[in-house]
């Protein structure tokens, strides 16, 4: 399976989820520069964390207008995997592939730590390898993470088990719902604020991001072993 | 050429974290008189004339670019101005 | 939109203009002299801000040489960018401190940010990757409105410089006191890797080739930055500052993404980021270094604003630039380089063998100086220097131990010192896990970062206890060494080098120069003893506010290897039934401790003594006995004492407890400052090897599973019963309950 | 009542960063019109009567909290409304 690493100006944990698909779990991976016009070849598209155009004018809203943002488009409507951590969810928000927007941390502040997650729904081809309603420890960096949407949007999440993660315990940015990561109604686009490619590596802390990226390979070679 | 200001703020349903801490650090410097904050963003554009309708123009980069418009509102005001 | 006519060549002289850039009549007359005519004032302004403390070491120059800065890793010393040193492997480990002190007290935000910007490019100028960012701060007593203000914008500043630019702020130090109140210190240390070949050199090299600007465009902030920053801080300071500077990381990150690739380019020739004193100080050493001079066309400079004179191009600080030298006709690769990445890379000018920097404006040529007498030949002083009598006084003065009634509360107190207390509320902001290289996050003695496809790690540490330089500047220089290199090898690091940043008052003062070169002195000694040469550094003078210096306070930012990650050590306890052993004896030793300042709201006496070589031996002997896996846990034992130090390896994430028995005076025991000791935990089954290996090793009692803290003194009483919960409140809860 | 507007502008010589980013991406969107780009901040105030002069703390909140004017300055405009 070959991932695309999509970076835009400014992301800076592109190099992390690079390093997690090539070291940690073992599948191709290639950098996509934000200016290309094909992700032809690809399995799966992965938008990084970091701060794209510097987060200026609000987060995620430039870089969703870059060429490739189109093919991320079209990646997702033909049903690939397509995962946005951080920044990279803020990008999806803005592009209208995921439902909601997203405002500061309540309060005020950028916060780096270690959270727990809840799976909330293990049958989405992100999540089948967590146990549904397991806690995993997944750490978080960012400043505008406090999801939101309206109640009619909201309910729809929760019909359609749309809401993939929700923060365990304390809520660290006063999301709605505790929301930490959704997903489209197709269940294969998921965006998430915590990083899941800082998670692969006992050495560093914790190794449960691992299992995320592993789902999406699992899910791929049985979809792909159908079709053959 | 036209001087275009656009206001950003938050819709009314949508709480406002920012504006809320203001109050409070208003309130705490014995501000009590004020009873609200909201927060929002002001931008000055300086758009040349073109063949395009300016206030299409300026509605159009708001709703696409400027505001995201499932929390914002936006409104703006025009002014010509001589180029110099 | 300065409309100002700027003054004549006579009016300058007759008018004593130059004074009110900051140079003397001796200076002026040296220019004189050189050019062998007046310099106009564009001149003027090259020559004033070159010759600032700043950018001439004018007044620092002379003590600076005392520094050992050779050794057999040392691949760059100071005189570039950044020091850099081997790691083997083909691979070097580049740092460097810098200050931003007086930009962070006008602006603190942006100072801070801007700080980090600086000392970032100064590292990939290098042609390295930045792999990591630490900090080092001074703060008053968070008690006014505008301290905290301070504090908090300072840390926002870091944080969002860092983070949006995706380097780990990996680490730091802060200490709160008084005499920082109107003068905060901001000092920013970036390290970065590098292999050997890509080693860049900021030198204007090869006539005839392109010089070239890339990056952010140049407006008028920051004009005179470099001449402010050698000036006290008074109360006029308002008016005379600069536009202050914005800093912009994600220009930056597109600038330093750019640079890194640049250096593969085999037409790079030099590079060099602009920072203090920008156009100039970058243009005037690159040739000056090279033994070459260099002539630019500022009118092809990128502008931000509209009719910029020379002057003011010349001396702005805009952020984010760059200059390099590129090989004769090959700059449109470079210009294609550069816009892929969305920057422009203009030509401005090009490298000439006349020694000369010659600046074109509008068709005239608006300054024409020798290179070397802006930069080697800037002046050079030998300040005064007298030991003033508050040092005597305090070396007279016998510091008994304070009486103590209830030890528990005495702890609990101590650790809700800011200065003391955790940290987590600054670092928490943070991002201090990109690059997923980060073993040892902040909260440790020192960071660990790896290093990627090798078995090896990076560590690093800020350290500076400016109350013992105040009491006696020598004793404290060689603490701050000692003490830095002391965190990094609990961590399981050998130390290699330092970079050091040294933040004083205003060296004219006797007194303060006496700081000045007592304080290096004892740095460079225990550099020699230590083998970790000083590869770069900064000097920040005139920290005063209105008349009153800043403790005296040389950061040392100091680098170590680990040479496997399987040595990285913290300093939390890791399990029950481990013994907790104290490397060397305690002393009464109060004179700048944490509880002499905490009970009498002041500091006097002697500092702590320190004797190098009985460090040297411990340190090596624990390193050993860490790199053996013989050692669970280990941690320096600083400001606070032994009762501070036990507590902090109480909390860890595992809910553990402690019990141990100290002997000798209780206060002293639990309290001292005394110097070279160490709080070790250990697996049973190693204590047999451990204490054969570390000599002064003490076996003073065991990690339990109960999370309480129970120290008994000599006659097996018990002094403190309290449990790790309390004290971890205490002590995590402080600096946020000092902020709201 | 009143409902105070503030508008808090970078000064002229102050870079800002985030005009610009704004400004290059409407130009790749095409609206090569956008000559500039500047962007500061918008509050609203909802402030009731005190015996305090409006003018007078409104300049002095500014001044304290809500412009930083080492690098911004302010402006404000003042409504009166009825309170409901
Ligand atoms: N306190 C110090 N100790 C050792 N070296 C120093 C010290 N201060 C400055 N230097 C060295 O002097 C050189 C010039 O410093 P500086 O002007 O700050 O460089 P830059 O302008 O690139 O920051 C640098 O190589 C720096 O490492
Ligand atoms: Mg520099």
């Amino acid at each position: 399976m070959k991932f695309a690493v999509i970076v835009f100006p400014g992301s800076n944990c592109d190099v992390d989820m690079f390093h997690a698909i090539k070291d940690e779990l073992g599948a191709e991976a290639e950098y996509v520069w934000h200016s290309e016009g094909s992700l032809d070849g690809y399995d799966g598209v992965l938008l990084p964390g970091g701060f794209s155009y510097g987060d200026y004018l609000r987060s995620g809203a430039i870089a969703r207008f870059s060429n490739v943002m189109n093919e991320v488009v079209k990646a997702a409507e033909a049903g690939k995997p397509v995962l946005g951590v951080c920044n990279g969810f803020q990008i999806l928000l803005e592009a209208g592939l995921l439902p909601g927007a997203m405002r500061r941390n309540q309060n005020l502040k950028f916060m780096c730590r270690t959270v727990q997650l809840k799976v909330e729904n293990a049958d989405t081809l992100f999540t089948l390898g967590y146990e549904q309603g397991e806690v995993i420890q997944i750490p978080i960096a960012h400043g505008e993470g406090n999801y939101y949407c309206n109640e009619e949007t909201l309910i729809k999440l929760e019909e359609n088990k749309q809401i993939a993660f929700t923060y365990h315990g304390e809520n660290p940015n006063g999301s709605l719902a505790d929301i930490a990561g959704i997903t489209n109604e197709k269940g294969n686009v998921l965006g998430m604020m915590p990083h899941p490619e800082r998670a692969v590596d006992t050495l560093l802390g914790s190794a449960d991001g691992l299992r995320l990226f592993q789902s999406i390979v699992k899910h791929w070679r049985e979809s792909h072993v159908v079709i053959a | 050429m036209y001087k275009v200001k656009v206001y950003v703020t938050l819709r009314e349903s949508v709480l406002d974290p920012q504006g809320t801490a203001v109050k409070g650090s208003l309130h705490s410097m014995s501000y009590n008189e004020v009873q609200d904050v909201r927060i929002g963003k002001y931008l000055e554009l300086t758009i040349e004339k073109s063949n395009r309708d300016l206030d299409d123009l300026v509605r159009e980069m708001c709703e696409r670019l400027l505001a995201n418009t499932v929390i914002e509102d936006y409104r703006y005001e025009v002014e010509e101005v001589v180029a110099q | 939109m300065s409309l100002l006519l700027e003054p004549n060549p006579e009016l300058i002289k007759s008018e004593r203009i130059y004074a009110e850039m900051g140079l003397s009549d001796d200076e002026f007359a040296m220019v004189e002299n050189t050019l062998g005519r007046l310099p106009n004032y564009t001149e003027l302004g090259l020559f004033s801000v070159m010759w600032s403390e700043h950018c001439s070491y004018k007044n620092s120059k002379p003590v600076l040489r005392k520094f050992p800065t050779t050794g057999e890793k040392v691949l760059q010393g100071p005189g570039e960018g950044a020091g850099i040193v081997d790691i083997g492997d083909n691979q070097a480990v580049v740092f460097k401190i810098e200050s931003h002190n007086h930009p962070s007290a006008i602006e603190p935000y942006q100072g801070a940010a801007t700080g980090v910007g600086g000392i970032i490019r100064d590292v990939f100028s290098m042609g390295a990757r930045p792999i990591a960012l630490l900090n080092s701060l001074r703060f008053g007593e968070l008690k006014s409105a505008r301290g905290k203000y301070l504090f908090k914008e300072v840390v926002a500043g870091i944080a969002g410089y860092g983070n949006c630019i995706g380097i780990p702020t990996v680490g730091g130090e802060i200490q709160f006191d008084s005499s920082y109140e109107g003068n905060p210190l901001v000092n920013a240390m970036c390290v970065g890797l590098i292999n050997h070949e890509d080693i860049k050199k900021g030198q204007a090299h090869g006539v005839g080739n392109t010089v070239m600007y890339v990056g952010a465009k140049t407006g008028r902030d920051g004009i005179h930055g470099a001449t402010f920053a050698s000036e006290e801080l008074t109360d006029a300071s308002e008016e005379k500052r600069p536009a202050v500077q914005v800093g912009d990381p994600f220009m930056e990150k597109l600038l330093l993404e750019a640079c890194l690739e640049l250096i593969h380019s085999d037409a790079l020739i030099g590079i060099q980021d602009m920072g203090a004193a920008g156009l100039t100080s970058s243009s005037a050493e690159m040739a000056s270094k090279a033994g070459s001079g260099i002539e630019m066309n500022l009118d092809l400079v990128p502008q931000r604003e509209t009719g910029m004179s020379a002057y003011e191009m010349m001396l702005s600080e805009s952020q984010e630039r760059m200059l390099i030298v590129v090989t004769k006709g090959r700059e449109q690769e470079i210009v294609d380089l550069f816009s892929k990445y969305e920057l422009e890379a203009v030509s401005i000018g090009t490298v000439t063998d006349d020694q000369k920097l010659r600046l074109v404006h509008k068709g005239e040529v608006v300054a024409d100086v020798p290179v070397d007498a802006l930069a080697e030949e800037a002046p050079v002083y030998n300040k005064p220097s007298s030991e003033p009598a508050f040092y005597r006084e305090f070396q007279e003065m016998e510091v008994s131990a304070p009486v103590i009634e209830d030890y528990s509360e005495t702890l609990k107190n101590l650790l809700s010192q800011p200065t003391i207390a955790s940290k987590e509320w600054v670092y928490d902001q943070y991002d201090y896990m990109v690059r997923t290289n980060t073993v040892v996050a902040p909260g440790s003695d020192a960071a660990v970062v790896r290093i990627r496809e090798t078995n090896k790690a990076l560590a690093m540490t800020t350290d500076c206890n400016s109350r013992y330089l105040y009491l006696d500047p020598e004793a404290g220089g060689k603490i701050a060494v000692a003490e830095a290199a002391r965190n990094i090898v609990c961590s399981g690091a050998e130390p290699l080098a330092i970079t050091d940043c040294l933040n004083f008052g205003n060296p004219e003062k006797p007194e303060i120069f006496w700081q000045i070169e007592k304080a290096v002195d004892g740095m460079s000694e225990a550099c020699r003893t230590l083998s970790t040469p000083v590869i770069g550094g900064n000097v920040s003078l005139y920290n005063e506010t209105n008349g009153e210096a800043v403790y005296p306070t040389p950061v040392v930012g100091m680098v170590g290897l680990v040479h496997d990650v399987r040595h990285i050590t913290t300093q939390s306890f890791k399990q029950s039934g481990d013994l907790i052993y104290v490397i060397g004896e305690t002393k009464e030793e109060f004179g700048g401790s944490e509880l002499q300042k905490m009970l009498s709201g002041k500091i006097f006496g002697k500092a702590p003594e320190i004797d190098l070589e009985v460090e040297l031996k411990r340190q090596k002997q624990l390193l050993t006995a860490i790199q053996g896996g013989l050692v669970a846990s280990a941690h320096d034992i600083a400001e606070g004492g032994f009762a501070v130090a036990v507590a902090e390896s109480l909390f860890g994430e595992k809910q553990l407890g402690a019990d141990v028995t100290i002997s000798g005076h209780a206060a002293a025991a639990l309290f001292s400052e005394t110097q070279s000791r160490f709080l070790i935990s250990v697996r049973p089954e190693n204590q047999t090897e451990f204490e054969e290996l570390v000599e002064d090793a003490n076996l003073i009692g065991k990690v339990t599973d109960v999370p309480e803290l129970t120290i008994s003194d000599s006659g097996r009483q018990p002094i403190v019963t309290e449990s790790v919960n309390e004290l971890f409140t205490a002590w995590k809860g402080a600096i946020p309950c000092l902020l709201s």
